[in-house]
């Protein structure tokens, strides 16, 4: 019994597809890719473009660093850690325009510090005295979604939004607009995850979809959500899908910003597989040494997203000690503001847990808030609990 | 005009659409089938496919883009098209429609409207006659909403829409195309989140929403007859529940009977229950009798009459209350 | 700026994958494909089958013909017709060996047919009398499933069982068993359905998936779920794809029967999506008249599966007149049986409602039934309801 | 041996994996990493990678291939990570494993556990602890436990196993690593589907169940110093309900209090107060009260000991149920 049909449809994926996207190699070369340009200008600008993401990163890094360390100490009830993924988040929320929107997961610490959220904000729900301090529409980031892949669905419902007020493919580089859309690789198992791709694929709506696939979701190589490489997974939609060296801070770059054009042209939605790996645990409370090996992590390690651009900078010549020294200043500084800061975060008060649940405020909440508050003052009356 | 609960709904949505443009609708068939049960007739054809659209066959899909269109300041009412497939969506209604105010501080809005055509009697298969109310209502920052006539179909439908909070609005589905009532459009209609008296009565009130406000009605009428006055209030909201009525009536009868057709373990007559007995202890003359549907499955339908509370279900509890 | 990486990309669903199989044309000759051969034997063998397939095409729709009527008569509440499915279902369901399984959505009555249940115990179900009155084990066919797609990842948890219990790859044709999964193209949208894809491929289950595309979701067309041909939705998830002519029994027989024998090899899952077209409405409740136009209704009908194996068998001299007229006198049989049969099916007893809720029977459901029976039986002593 | 509930429980699904071949164990994380809450810890490695399976990030998919595992005569056990989790699942768990019994009039069993670590006060981030028990609760066709200490756990798991129905089985996260207790492995377990007393008392009945259990104690313990005699009930069993001990005690006591950490809408103790409303009337002395989380989002974790039912919620309800 021949069996060719099948063999014949599976060739589709058998080594075919681009090969990741990189532009920096892990020794700080710069190569080219015949897909995609970097495209940043005269080589002067080009440097200061990449100074940039540079500086970008080590101050990501910084932040979770210094948040761990929050958390070693008792600052912080969880962290959930980034380290290794600087060039996924900073390479593609630096693709961003102010007019796109960002829906995270609860890892994208790096880009909603190029959103200027300030990280200080980000420490807010993992200390527990907030869900997400910032103002989604001031920054266009969403509050991070702890759900896996719930947002992904949000993400093409905002991008069917701008689609409804005319910001797509206008040709106006101020008023067209579109989603990125983060995800992990353990998400990508998720119904809603594949839902928001027909979604997407439906209406052509303007969206990336930004896997940062870092191996590893808990426990779970990402052998277990897929035996194919994720990008390829786009295909089963029909829009493109694209993998992408994501600890090569520019290929990340080059990659989401063509990306994103095409959703804000009216090309419809991407997903961009960016190949990175969790150097860190899942988060603070979790222990890989139970189900990986350190090996793995050694050989990641030759693969630095921070530095091979610091290598390429220096050997090339584009960055000197003085540039080097001051953002090592500056990252010393945003430590002090995130040490000094995460202390004085202020708890919510008791009462502040029945604000909110409405935008009309109900008489039955209002009348369980008074009789919290009476309940309250009673030990203040009595001047000490029972 | 005499209007159905279908027209009420239709024509609710219609001016809730020409009023604001910011309203979509979305759901499975909506476009130009006009929805399995016809509520959205006419609407693609009038306000076009971005407003009116059909989404793919996905019911966590439609609610989770409905999430990020509401953040992006459109005000979607979404369609279920029956009560027992609102379920692949439960996770998007209670975990990110009913939490991101409250999440954000107040800063992201969740004006979305679900409508859920709820209940049995059609004589349906299984999955297209539940009541899954109490699940919603059990879930903080969502409201719940039951009309049980065309009349407030036609206000209601559109006050939910106004609503800056999420409202989760179930519809009589047994109701759509039956008794017609009178629609004045000028009139000023009574609040959203309010319950009203529907007939006045001394000896036990009822309390019901959506379909078995009729059942109630019928059994007052019966009662009646053999010289027994019961009272029935449409709860209308169920949450947040609008006790104010409630309990003034169950103060001058005494006595009280809810009457819904979802299970009754753990079903809305248990929290009315709940709340009467701890807001007017001295004045109950018998405990809260509660009838609804089993503590099993929706039946198939030939039997489903026996599995939905009725009239004489009503009447039943009636005497047993009056009996304690 | 170049966006060379999507088109690559891209590239790999353009025109690429097998055509459409098909085996027998709507003319009804009998045409080869590359990849997939019918092999049934001898010429006499093969025109054996081929006459059996025409038999059993005909009684299913006689099946739904006979129950469409009894609708209209008031004897079923409603019925899901599959006019017009014929060759994708009785092609799939005679490719089956005992020993495999079959998740069934809630129009396959053709397959219900091919496993041995009565047809008169489908009807059940839209009569209202039960909710599926046939064995699944029995059978091995389960419950027709009305919640879209749920029934996908029941097959994977079968297959999954089936792998535990070392009935893949042994070799042994009485042991090795698959299982086969029965969906819609509305339902290819459901997250359910895509996770089914995603633990299939994980654990390389021994399941075959089987969507009809009737290009229909009630009123929404295919366009609305998939921008793409569906079968290659397979290609995302790292398994084979392909479609088959779901008009041609030939063509749909020889694919299922080859992917299903992937899947007892242990080989994995597979895709199979049958283009066929929904010839009636969704449900005798539905009005295909507001949607769709009557063209393409015309067009489809000179696809008839049951009308090109008549051709074929004719013209080529495989069966008399006989035959035919003995296919007409079963039918008709089986039209009688369904009649007289679905009238005596017996309405449930109301106290039924509380039977099988559970294994074991709890005590609080005990005491509602002794309470629900006292009640049913005042009226009875009363000798009238008020 | 004295043992924690997380190592009562890993040991009752060791030994219930000894005893029967069939059971399995499916989930996120439950393989090499034993959980994160380390419940299965070295099972995988004992009973390999078919039994102890690490499932793809999907909660519907866990569920819904477990429904087919169970057709094919398997017993899975499904671990849902948190509470907050299992939502994208109810579809599967109400809609399907909850109705196969019934529809197939007893042909298709689904013994099947579906593990919950439910409830707050470990310091988490949202999602992480809620209370979901009332919405299984009230869908028919599963049953509900919810254990509360280290032996009941050990025995419960182990009894859910054996159940020829669903089971949703609830673990008090908080209490996982927490107090130790001594397990006797000869001893015989109290039936799964029962309630139990766990303090004697005349004054006023306390009903709790996982979490809460510890926190009654305490308020009784706190009680008896002022003079006050408490009777706690663990429930255990959540549907169905084991009334018989609660309507003894609270026939004797006159008075009841709900304790749990859901919210009070809707939740059980809306449930159980009805009921022994309709069944002790004229035994009350003051209407049931009910403690429990409000009715809001569970909020950040550091005021989540204010939203929790403590000590001094539960004696303040006891004071204004003797005031009564
Ligand atoms: C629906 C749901 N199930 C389970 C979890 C628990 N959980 C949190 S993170 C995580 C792993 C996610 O992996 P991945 O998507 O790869 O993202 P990563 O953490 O690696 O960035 C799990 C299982 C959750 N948050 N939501
Ligand atoms: C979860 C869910 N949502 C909605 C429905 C209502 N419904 C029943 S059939 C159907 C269309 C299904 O289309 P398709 O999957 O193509 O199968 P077909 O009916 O064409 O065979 C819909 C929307 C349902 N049964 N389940
Ligand atoms: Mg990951
Ligand atoms: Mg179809």
């Amino acid at each position: 019994m021949t069996t060719d049909v099948f063999s014949a449809s599976q060739a589709a994926w058998n080594g075919e597809g681009p090969e990741l996207v990189q532009l920096l190699t892990p020794e700080g070369e710069r190569v080219d890719h015949p897909g995609i340009s970097l495209d940043l200008g005269s080589p002067e600008e080009e440097a200061e473009v990449i100074r940039g993401f540079y500086r970008d990163m080590v101050l990501t890094r910084r932040i979770d660093t210094e948040a761990t360390a929050l958390q070693r100490h008792g600052e912080l009830g969880i962290w959930a850690q980034l380290l290794g993924q600087e060039a996924a988040q900073i390479g593609s929320g630096r693709a961003l325009r102010p007019q796109d929107f960002v829906f995270p997961t609860y890892r994208e610490h790096g880009v909603a510090y190029c959103r200027g959220v300030d990280p200080l904000d980000l420490l807010g729900l993992f200390r527990g005295v907030d869900q997400g301090r910032w103002d989604p529409a001031e920054h266009n980031f969403g509050l991070y979604t702890i759900v896996i892949g719930a947002q992904t669905l949000h993400g093409v419902g905002y991008a069917m939004g701008i689609q409804r007020d005319g910001a797509v493919g206008t040709g106006d580089p101020e008023r067209d607009a579109g989603v990125i859309a983060y995800f992990g690789d353990g998400a990508s198992s998720q119904g809603d995850v594949n839902e928001s791709f027909i979604f997407a694929a439906s209406y052509n709506a303007p969206v990336v979809f930004f896997c940062q696939n870092n191996q590893w979701a808990i426990s779970e190589p990402i052998e277990r959500q897929s035996r194919i490489p994720l990008y390829q997974r786009a295909l089963g939609f029909g829009f493109p899908g694209v993998r992408v060296d994501g600890n090569d801070v520019l290929a990340t770059y080059a990659v989401t910003r063509a990306a994103l054009q095409r959703a804000r042209d009216g090309q419809g939605p991407t997903l961009v597989e960016a190949y990175t790996y969790r150097m860190g645990a899942h988060t603070t409370t979790d222990d890989p040494t139970r189900y990986r090996l350190s090996s793995d992590l050694e050989h990641w390690k030759l693969k630095d997203p921070i530095e091979r651009v610091r290598v390429y900078l220096k050997r090339n010549g584009l960055a000197d000690a003085d540039f080097f020294g001051d953002v090592e200043a500056e990252a010393g500084r945003l430590g002090e503001h995130l040490r000094t800061g995460c202390k004085e975060l202020p708890d919510p008060s008791p009462l502040s847990i029945f604000d909110h649940v409405y935008a009309e405020q109900t008489d039955e909440l209002a009348v369980q808030k008074e009789g919290f508050a009476a309940y309250l003052e009673s030990f203040d009356a009595e001047g000490a609990t029972r | 005009m005499k209007i159905t609960l279908a027209k009420g709904l239709n024509a609710g949505l219609r001016k809730a659409m020409e009023d604001d443009p910011k309203v979509l609708i979305m759901g499975e068939d909506v476009g130009k089938l006009g929805g399995v049960f016809r509520i959205t007739d006419g609407l693609q054809k009038d306000f076009g496919e971005d407003r009116v659209i059909d989404s793919p066959l996905a019911e966590s899909g439609i609610l989770g883009t409905a999430v990020g269109m509401a953040m992006r300041g459109y005000r979607p009412v979404c369609e279920i098209q029956f009560d027992g497939f609102v379920y692949p969506a439960y996770d998007q209604i209670v975990s990110q429609v009913a939490k991101l105010h409250f999440r954000s501080q107040g800063k992201v809005r969740m004006p979305m409207v679900i409508r859920i055509p709820f209940g049995g009697g059609i004589g349906a298969v299984e999955h297209h006659s539940e009541s899954p109310e109490a699940q919603f209502a059990h879930t903080p920052g969502l409201k719940v909403v039951a009309c049980s006539n065309p009349v407030d179909g036609y206000w209601m439908i559109q006050q939910a829409i106004a609503s800056d909070d999420p409202v989760v609005f179930l519809e009589p589905k047994r109701q759509y195309h039956a008794d017609k009532a009178e629609l004045d459009e000028s009139a000023t209609p009574a609040p959203l989140f309010s319950s009203r008296v529907v007939r006045s009565g001394t000896d036990v009130t009822l309390l019901a929403y959506g379909p078995t406000v009729k059942t109630c009605l019928a059994a007052a009428e019966a009662a009646a007859r053999e010289g027994r006055s019961l009272e029935v209030i449409d709860l209308r909201t169920l949450s947040p529940l609008d006790m104010g009525p409630v309990l003034e009536s169950v103060r001058r009868t005494g006595r009280a009977i809810t009457v819904h057709e979802a299970h009754v373990n753990l079903g809305m007559g248990a929290e009315v229950a709940a709340r009467i007995t701890e807001q007017c202890f001295y004045a109950l003359e018998s405990p809260v009798l509660r009838v609804g549907g089993f503590d099993t499955p929706y039946p198939p339908s030939r039997i489903e009459e026996d599995y939905l509370p009725d009239l004489d279900r009503v009447l039943d509890a009636v005497d047993r209350a009056m009996e304690f």
